[in-house]
């Protein structure tokens, strides 16, 4: 087993998908024997309160969205040089931490900004 | 083909996907998505070269290196993202497009 | 294709919605002329689990910001008032039960008073207790319900409403003791009310309005120290005090503004003066103030319902000399209101002479506190404007009659 | 019960108070208090549409009245009226011994043309007094459903005003959304009128011809 | 060059195919997330655990919901998408030319002859932390101020300046 | 000689319905319990009777007992509609709309007077007498409202007849069978009503009923 | 007496290993060529079913557990103690009519669900349910967890953007800017902990904390820096997996059912399994890395199974998430990303700076107390003030109310 | 502090959880099919004609008078009076509803029939338990579904049905007296008569028959 963990991995990936695939198709099969889909033009229209839907969802997004995705961006990306650095914390120097220190300032400096900048206040 | 080649093979294949994209797709974004592409296929090279390369061997303390430049690669490729497709935003409110030729066009 | 061509539609037709601007004191938000999001139309309703029934807003959405919302009536318009007129002055009793079917004692009681007003009939003195009582006991299940249904719109997952609900089916038994049914009462008369209430009776709603002040401490410890409630519904939906005015709003929501204006003590109708009570007023006109309001009116009300159930004197409960049945006014017209749970009931009559109201008029609070619901609502997002109209404390069987 | 329409303080805002004020304050409005023969002696006012805005306005920055608060607007339907009456005239006939004056008596229906009319309470938040009522009225009910709007003096009018034209047919100059409120937008008829004739409706009956619960005459009590 | 190597390479090519050739952007967007948890799962199969894993997070997780944010701000953009024929035509050929060169580089050179480690080299997530902060610590600092640079010079490119009365509203909340 | 070959068809028909004959029915007994002990209904109020719908679900009466408190915002996951009060004419297309849109087997409740024959306003110009004239209804709630106790009886008399419903053969149930349609036309709004005013493929509910519909 | 309490201890110990045994002695037992199949197979097996047994009996009791706090019963008719209702639930659902909307995109439609639930599934693997009771060993166990996890944005976000439904777009947006805000304090909160074990691997972690200093065991949630990483874990989990009070991508109340909308049938039941099966991990993983993972509270209740201790752990969290959902109004977007960056992101990034302090500060005698105390003041006097600049910038305030003066 | 009030909300939410199981306050579900509050005795939901006796023919109260009829707020119910008479409960002949339907797809019960009835016939019936699918069938109610005996009314409202039927008892009391006062005048009459003519046995008859209204 610890020699293949990533064939474990595929194995539930594969069980993962099976397990969420045969309620489907059993849900399929059995619409296909007794209980006949029956789709209309109604029936499959898009839901809006009981009302016919006008003008599409498929529209032009609010950018607020976008300035937290890039903060979110930013700081996953200082997540992935914080993890080695904390598995290696415990072997490490107080000098090494305080590299570390600075690295973590460097990026709260850009937060600060941002914050007074009031953009971490939702639009 | 050993499996270092098969690695730089399918990196050059990806690179070259990117490429294709980023040359023919008018779409500002998708020309972005083919460069963090390119970025992925240069990873895979380092990664390539980091497992199969001679250098671990030679000296331990140059065997990580291949990991780490992946990291800063992914760290530069993700500014990139974001700048970019920032860039691609603030371009689109002034032209109302994020079309490559149309852009340029309006440039004049 | 569609997609370039839509945004200008839209963008053009907002403009020119937007031109029509008007009336005294309404607020606009006037979206920027370069719009960075495209505007996102929704309809919020008929069918909506937030909308209080068939009520329905047109929302224009700039991101999660309504730029724009037009509320449309119309989903519960079930002609109460041509029923009326084709009907007996006493047929329409039943009718009022229906209006605002969460009060149809305080429904009654307001209908009652306007044909009171027209023929000028005298209310024996045990009556007006028995109706001071029930209008109360309506008020109380009115607002616990209403805190626990603004509970529900602001995502709690039912406890609130359970609770209230939980109090509100005992008030509910004491309705039903004495009328037969629980929600459509249909208990008052003309000069009088149908049934008199039994001892016991009076001795169980005794008991149950000394157990009342535990189920609002408990509903106060649940919800108004919450964090989240307090940052969902502080600042959100304000409505300032001119406004309010002169849109009419009535009710808490009007006290919640600041504005001094309770009909029980204006017109002092009925036998408000005899009992001593607090008319609390908000200072800020927002969600949280309106919710307040309601909480410290349930207290009030259970003040005056211990006073009247201490005061009730014996006696008649119906004039003898009232026609019930068969009323027939004279040529005249009259206007009666109350102060219902959620505003200023009014009723308009006018008389013809015949068996029949010539004109039958309902002056629902509830319709006219949504006057003002767009300029409330303006600027904040929808989670807000579901508050904000939970605030209101509409029902629609009383906004489309 | 105390009287509603003195405040404590006694300012006087019975219909004829309002009326003397309004005459002085209101260059050229015509206003005629309107007798209700009921108990509650609520008498009205009724105002000329050139001037109403401007009385409305007029009434509702009065210093003394202050009638900030429009509580109810709603309309009534008072259709065309035949007034039949009995009217002795003196006619010359032809007797068989010639013209000779005689008193003959004579039915004589007139017509009087109907109208749509507008009522307002007004109460005041700030003097706690009312209400005081004003009407409006059409010329007609046909053509001339006009009336002045006071949305722009009091907000509260804004919904009730549509309502009076969704119900009605009442138009309201100047009113700033005036659309159907209560029925839906192609809807044509206006149906608290008094002459308003509901649709047929398909109604199940039974095999002897009468609808579960519903007799003959029920069948009618729409209208 | 196993089982495994083959499909996720086969994944990941076609999924990059398909990020560059399809017609509806979102649909592009998706399949290149694919495309990074391919090569990801590459990075896995070779080894590197820890930047195989750094892909995912980044890329599927972050870069991906990046990209679909910016193509849904930028809707009015998704009309012509098709590729142009043309430039379809000549950036295929100059991609595939320069696929040739390289094919033929790694091909010809030492690369190929090359013999290969057989054991993984070492790569703990506490030896890389430990190379991470002895070994590359300028470096290191130098991505925390690019990616600091990053947000403010991304944010300050998307962020469109509010009007007055809306940035006091928010600096007083 | 084709009568034998169709009496034989016939033998071998019954020989194999009786090998599944038991599975068959263990089937509908699962399909039925599992359908019946699952109705999680539309959140959709009208008017009066929704108060008491929302009281049925509240502690004192509490339908989460039967399962039955998962009120669904979105018809998609809804299987029961309860038609609570007075369904006027400006909202009938609108419940038409989200019957339709509720994927089978869907059922109806119509709770209330109102929402059966229009109720104590039928004579009202703006009110549908009876939702039962778009689209088809299960079980009918008499009572102005009905009590919450009403409510849960029409439930488990619905609940009762799902478990009578067939999963096979001519008497199965009507999501069962591919002719009968899923949804029904939504009315238009006319200049003076709904066009049509009322849906001749379930109005009146039964072609045996002794009711007919006079022009 | 000592011969009983060895028997004992071993009488534990083999009760607590039953399923390692046993799968060490099913795979001995098979043909070698199939070996690595059923060793497979009995890791993934039972992953596949006792979580999706556990979100059955979950629903059942979530809705039991509001129902009492509400005064009722709860569903108590379907089976024993209404017990067979998520049975009669999958039934209906998998006898549901389909629907997918004419306009939606029908591909990514019907992949969302399957995504979303192949992903929850996956987090699994690192999470040790028991004394050797893992999935996979992995060095980077933690950020497998992660990495997994951020695949769920991407499937919201094709479920709400396929369906083509604004509201359900509305939602899906809600939900990644939500989830997005929220992965990092998790991320964060979850360094400290890192940084004090020193490993990645979860099993390591709780290997770490299952020690004892005289009964008490050396749980990361009693230091400051772990009791106030676990709050903020729970809560950005919370959070992550739209749990109230931070369910507005589902917020019944606004946007229908949020980016579900158009959803039926059993891809609907897909979407709700996923969520528990998010919950039930991410608790699960709170309680690995702050809670002492499958470790006995007291030492000497060691002799209960490992095992029975997770799910004991996990049955409390899920209890708290029930309780918490029965008590809490819902909060509102800007609300909930101004907590995320204001308030988590700062607190989680303080955490880590506490647990460097605490690590580099001496652990005598003297200094257990003194470090203890200097480190609850590094959470406390930032919470203060973070938490103030939250109640105060909003102007949110307990509200005196005057009365109108009797007239 | 953050936190507080969400904790005392907590606390609330525990109480009322573990309230559940030991108080009877905090657990108020009444499981319906099987254990039901008892209805109070004003509760009403539909109207029921009552009947005397036996014979819910012949002892009908109602005297088709439409009163009801036209009462009616919804007009839910329908009347066809008989053409010829019976007696009722004090001997007086009366007409008798042919048709008495009651449309309770309408019914808004409002008890207003009950109100105005001056013959005590209908009274409101506490029965709810009336879930149908046959939409005409079972919820058209006539006259043999309505009538109910007088010893379900006095079970279903006993205070009120003592006080009515004491009322009609003492109308009972008074009718027979008047009638009784009325013979003997007549006896009286007749022995006048008797002792001026000799036929007085027809008198007699019809003044027993025809009691004076």
């Amino acid at each position: 087993m610890p020699e293949h963990p990533w064939r474990t991995v595929i194995a539930l990936l594969i069980g993962a998908v099976a397990f969420g695939i045969t309620p489907l198709a059993l849900a399929h099969l059995w619409a296909l024997y007794f209980s006949p889909k029956k789709p209309g033009p109604e029936k499959n229209a898009i839901y809006e309160c009981g009302l016919e839907s006008k003008g599409d969802a498929w529209i032009q997004f609010d950018p607020a969205y976008y300035l937290y995705a890039i903060i979110f961006l930013i700081f996953d990306v200082e997540a992935i040089f914080l993890l080695p650095f904390a598995v290696a914390f415990t072997g490490l120097s107080m000098g090494a931490a305080i590299a570390m220190l600075v690295f973590l300032l460097l990026l709260v400096e850009g937060l600060i900004w941002a914050w007074q900048k009031g953009l971490l206040t939702w639009a | 083909m050993n499996p270092l080649s098969a690695c730089l093979i399918v990196a050059a294949f990806l690179f070259c996907v990117g490429l294709a994209g980023a040359l023919s797709r008018s779409s500002a974004i998708l020309v972005l998505a083919g460069i963090e592409l390119m970025l992925g296929a240069a990873n895979l090279n380092f990664i390539a070269f980091w497992r199969y390369g001679a250098l671990a061997a030679v000296s331990p303390f140059h065997s990580l290196t291949g990991i780490v430049f992946v990291l800063f690669s992914i760290g530069v490729a993700a500014a990139e993202a974001a700048v970019g497709l920032a860039l691609i935003l603030a371009i689109y409110r002034y032209t109302k497009s994020c079309n490559v030729t149309q852009i340029t066009e309006l440039k004049g | 294709m569609s997609g370039k061509s839509m945004m200008e539609e839209s963008a053009i037709g907002l403009d020119e919605q937007m031109g029509a601007t008007y009336g005294a004191g309404r607020h606009t938000l006037k979206p920027d002329a370069e719009h960075e999001s495209q505007i996102l139309e929704v309809a919020i309703g008929p069918q909506h689990p937030s909308t209080h029934g068939v009520f329905r807003m047109d929302v224009q959405l700039d991101g999660e910001r309504v730029v724009r919302l037009k509320p449309v009536f119309g989903y519960l318009h079930r002609n109460h008032e041509k029923i009326a007129e084709n009907a007996a002055y006493l047929a329409a009793i039943p009718y009022t039960d229906r209006l605002d079917y969460l009060c149809s004692m305080t429904n009654n009681w307001g209908y009652v008073l306007a044909v009171e007003k027209l023929v000028g009939i005298a209310v024996p003195e045990r009556t007006e207790y028995i109706r001071v009582i029930m209008a109360e006991l309506t008020r109380f299940q009115n607002h616990s319900a209403l805190v626990g249904f603004l509970l529900q719109d602001m995502g709690a997952s039912g406890t609130p409403l359970m609770y209230a609900f939980r109090e509100r089916e005992k008030i509910l038994d004491l309705f039903e003791a004495v009328s037969g049914a629980r929600m459509m009462c249909n208990y008052l008369r003309f000069g009088g009310v149908r049934v008199d209430c039994t001892p016991e009776w009076l001795e169980e709603t005794r008991q149950l309005v000394g157990r009342l002040p535990r189920f609002v401490d408990e509903f106060e410890r649940l919800l108004r120290g919450n964090e989240i409630l307090m940052a969902r519904t502080q600042g959100v939906g304000v409505l300032p005090r001119e406004l309010a005015v002169s849109a009419g709003v009535t009710g808490p929501m009007l006290r919640a503004s600041g504005v001094n204006y309770d009909i029980r003590k204006v017109d002092r109708y009925g036998i408000y003066d005899r009992f001593k009570f607090r008319v609390p007023l908000g200072e800020h006109g927002d969600v949280y103030d309106r919710y307040m309001m309601r909480v410290l009116e349930m207290r009030e009300s259970i003040a005056i319902l211990e006073q009247a159930l201490k005061e009730i004197p014996d006696g008649p409960v119906q004039d003898p000399k009232t026609k019930v049945r068969g009323l027939r006014p004279k040529v005249g017209e009259a206007y009666g209101r109350i102060e219902s749970p959620k505003g200023e009931l009014g009723f308009y009559l006018i008389s013809d002479g015949t068996m029949n109201p010539y004109r039958y008029r309902v002056r629902p609070p509830c319709l006219i506190n949504l006057t003002i619901l767009e300029d409330m609502c303006l600027g904040l997002s929808v989670a807000d404007v579901v508050v904000t109209l939970g605030s209101v404390d509409i029902v629609m069987g009383e906004v489309d009659r | 019960m105390s009287s509603p329409s003195i405040d404590p303080v006694g300012v006087d805002v019975s219909a004829e108070a309002i009326r003397a004020a309004l005459v002085k304050g209101v260059p050229g409005c015509e206003a005629t208090v309107v007798e209700n023969g009921s108990p509650s002696a609520q008498h009205s006012l009724l105002l000329d549409h050139e001037h109403a805005v401007e009385a409305a306005t007029f009434l509702r920055d009065h210093a003394e009245f202050r009638l900030d608060f429009c509580s109810n607007v709603t309309g009534v339907d008072w259709p065309d009226k035949e007034v039949t009456e009995k009217v002795k005239v003196t006619k010359v006939v032809d007797g068989p011994d010639g013209p000779k004056e005689q008193q003959v008596e004579e039915t004589r229906k007139t017509l009087i043309p109907g109208y749509l009319e507008t009522v307002y309470h007004l109460f005041s938040m700030e003097k706690k007094h009312g209400p005081v009522i004003l009407r409006l009225r059409t010329a007609n009910r046909g053509e001339g459903n006009h009336l002045p709007s006071l949305t722009p003096v009091w907000r509260s009018a804004e919904f009730q005003e549509r309502e009076a034209f969704d119900l009605f047919g009442i138009v309201f100059d100047g009113h700033p959304d005036l659309r159907r409120i209560l029925m839906w937008e192609d809807f044509t008829d206006h149906p608290m009128r008094k002459d308003y004739v509901p649709p047929e409706e398909d109604e199940p009956v039974m095999d002897d011809g009468c609808a579960p619960g519903s007799s003959a005459e029920q069948g009618a009590a729409g209208q | 060059m196993t089982v495994s190597f083959v499909l996720l390479a086969l994944l990941t090519l076609s999924a990059a195919v398909a990020a560059m050739s399809m017609p509806r952007l979102i649909h592009c967007a998706l399949a290149l997330a694919v495309a990074f948890t391919g090569l990801g799962g590459i990075f896995l199969n070779l080894g590197a655990e820890f930047v195989g894993l750094a892909q995912l997070l980044v890329y599927v997780g972050a870069v991906a919901i990046l990209i679909v944010f910016a193509i849904l701000l930028t809707r009015g953009s998704e009309v012509s998408m098709r590729p142009g024929a043309r430039s379809a035509i000549s950036g295929t050929v100059i991609a595939l030319a320069v696929f040739a060169v390289l094919a033929h580089a790694v091909l010809t050179s030492g690369v190929s002859r090359m013999a290969t480690t057989a054991v993984t080299p070492s790569n703990r997530v506490q030896e890389i932390g430990v190379t991470l902060l002895q070994q590359y610590v300028l470096p290191l600092e130098v991505i925390a101020l690019l990616l600091t640079a990053a947000l403010i010079g991304a944010v300050i490119l998307a962020w469109r300046e509010k009007s007055p009365a809306a940035q006091e509203g928010a600096e007083t909340r | 000689m084709g009568s034998e070959v169709m009496e034989q068809e016939l033998k071998d028909l019954k020989v194999e319905l009786s090998k599944h004959g038991i599975f068959t029915t263990t089937l509908e007994e699962v399909y039925n319990w599992g359908r019946k002990n699952s109705v999680w209904p539309l959140t959709f109020g009208l008017a009066c009777c929704a108060i008491e719908m929302i009281a049925t679900s509240m502690a004192r009466y509490d339908i989460a007992r039967f399962g039955a408190e998962v009120f669904r915002p979105s018809p998609r996951q809804a299987d029961l509609m309860i038609v609570a009060g007075t369904v006027t004419k400006k909202m009938a297309p609108q419940v038409v709309r989200l019957y339709n849109q509720m994927p089978e087997p869907k059922y109806v409740i119509a709770m209330g007077a109102c929402a059966i024959s229009g109720g104590p306003f039928r004579d009202g110009y703006n009110v549908l007498k009876g939702i039962d004239r778009y689209i088809p209804v299960d079980v009918h709630i008499p009572g102005c409202p009905p009590r919450p106790e009403a409510l849960l009886h029409a439930f488990i008399t619905l609940q009762k007849k799902i478990d009578a419903q067939q999963l096979r053969g001519a008497g199965r149930a009507r999501h069962l069978k591919a002719e009968t349609p899923s949804e029904y036309p939504v009315p238009d709004f006319g200049s003076h009503d709904l066009e049509p005013t009322h849906n001749d493929e379930v109005f009146p509910p039964r072609p045996e009923s002794p009711f007919k519909v006079l022009p | 007496m000592n011969g009983y309490f060895a028997m004992a201890t071993g009488l534990a110990e083999r009760v607590d290993q039953i399923f390692v045994t046993f799968d060490h002695w099913a795979v001995t037992n098979t043909p070698e060529p199939l070996r690595w199949l059923v060793s497979i197979l009995l890791i993934v097996v039972p992953i596949l079913a006792v979580f999706p047994g556990l979100f059955a009996l979950t629903t059942v009791l979530e809705r039991k557990g509001l129902g009492r706090i509400q005064n009722r019963y709860g569903p108590n008719r379907v089976g024993p103690y209404g017990l067979l209702q998520p049975i009669a639930d999958a039934v209906k659902s998998l006898t549901k009519e389909d629907v997918v909307p004419r306009t939606a995109d029908g591909v990514v439609h019907y992949l969302a669900p399957l995504v979303i639930v192949s992903t929850a599934f996956l987090a699994y693997a690192v999470l040790p349910v028991g004394r050797n009771m893992i999935a996979v060993h992995l060095d980077a166990g933690l950020l497998f967890f992660f990495a997994i996890g951020s695949a769920t944005e991407l499937a919201v976000f094709m479920a709400g953007w396929s369906s083509r439904n604004k509201y359900s777009l509305l939602g899906a947006m809600r939900a990644i800017a939500q989830m997005i805000s929220y992965e990092v304090p998790l991320i964060l909160s979850s360094i400290a902990v890192i940084m004090i074990a020193g490993t990645l691997s979860p099993e390591k972690i709780v290997l770490e904390q299952a020690q004892y200093t005289g009964i008490f065991p050396h749980w990361y949630v009693f230091t400051p820096w772990g009791f106030a990483g676990f709050l903020l874990f729970m809560t950005a989990a919370a959070a992550e997996t739209n749990r109230s009070p931070f369910d507005l991508p589902e917020g019944e109340s606004e946007i229908i059912a949020g980016y579900f909308v158009e959803y039926s049938g059993f891809k609907f039941a897909l979407f709700f399994l996923a969520e528990y099966l998010e919950i039930f991990a991410v608790s699960g993983l709170g309680i690995t890395l702050f809670l002492g993972g499958w470790s006995a509270p007291l030492s000497f209740l060691a002799v209960i199974p490992s095992w029975i201790w997770f799910f004991a752990k996990l049955l409390v969290m899920i209890g708290v998430f029930i309780w918490v959902r029965g008590t809490m109004p819902r909060l509102r977007m800007d609300q909930l990303m101004n907590f995320a960056w204001k308030f988590m992101l700062p607190m989680a990034l303080i955490d880590m700076v506490c647990a460097g302090v605490w690590r580099f500060l001496p652990g005598g005698a003297l200094w257990v107390v003194l470090r203890w105390l200097i480190c609850a003041a590094i959470i406390v006097v930032p919470y203060v003030a973070l938490a103030r600049g939250l109640e105060q910038g909003r102007k949110i305030e307990q509200r005196v109310y005057r009365y109108a003066e009797e007239g | 502090m953050l936190g507080e009030g969400i904790v005392k909300g907590l606390i609330e939410t525990a109480r009322n959880f573990v309230g559940s199981y030991v108080d009877k306050d905090r657990l108020v579900t009444v499981q319906y099919p099987e254990e039901r509050n008892p209805l109070p005795e004003a509760a009403r939901n539909f109207p029921f004609l009552l009947y005397d006796g036996d014979d819910p023919e012949a002892g009908l109260r109602c005297v088709s008078c439409h009163i009801c009829e036209k009462e009616c707020p919804p007009r839910c119910i329908h009347i066809e009076k008989s053409t010829d008479k019976k007696p009722d409960f004090v001997g007086k002949q009366q007409f008798y509803p042919k048709v008495f339907n009651i449309d309770v797809s309408v019914c808004m019960s409002c008890q207003i029939c009950v109100e105005v009835c001056p013959f005590d016939a209908i009274r409101m019936d506490k029965e709810f338990e009336l879930s149908t699918d046959d939409r005409f069938g079972g919820l058209l109610w006539t006259k043999k579904e309505l009538a109910k005996p007088n010893e379900y009314y006095q079970k279903i409202h006993p205070m009120e049905a003592a006080e009515t039927d004491a009322r009609r008892a003492e109308e009972l009391k008074q009718t027979q007296a008047k009638a009784a006062a009325a013979a003997a005048a007549a006896a009286a009459k007749a022995a006048e008569a008797a002792k001026a003519a000799e036929a007085a046995k027809a008198g007699n008859g019809a003044a027993g028959k025809e009691p004076s209204a």
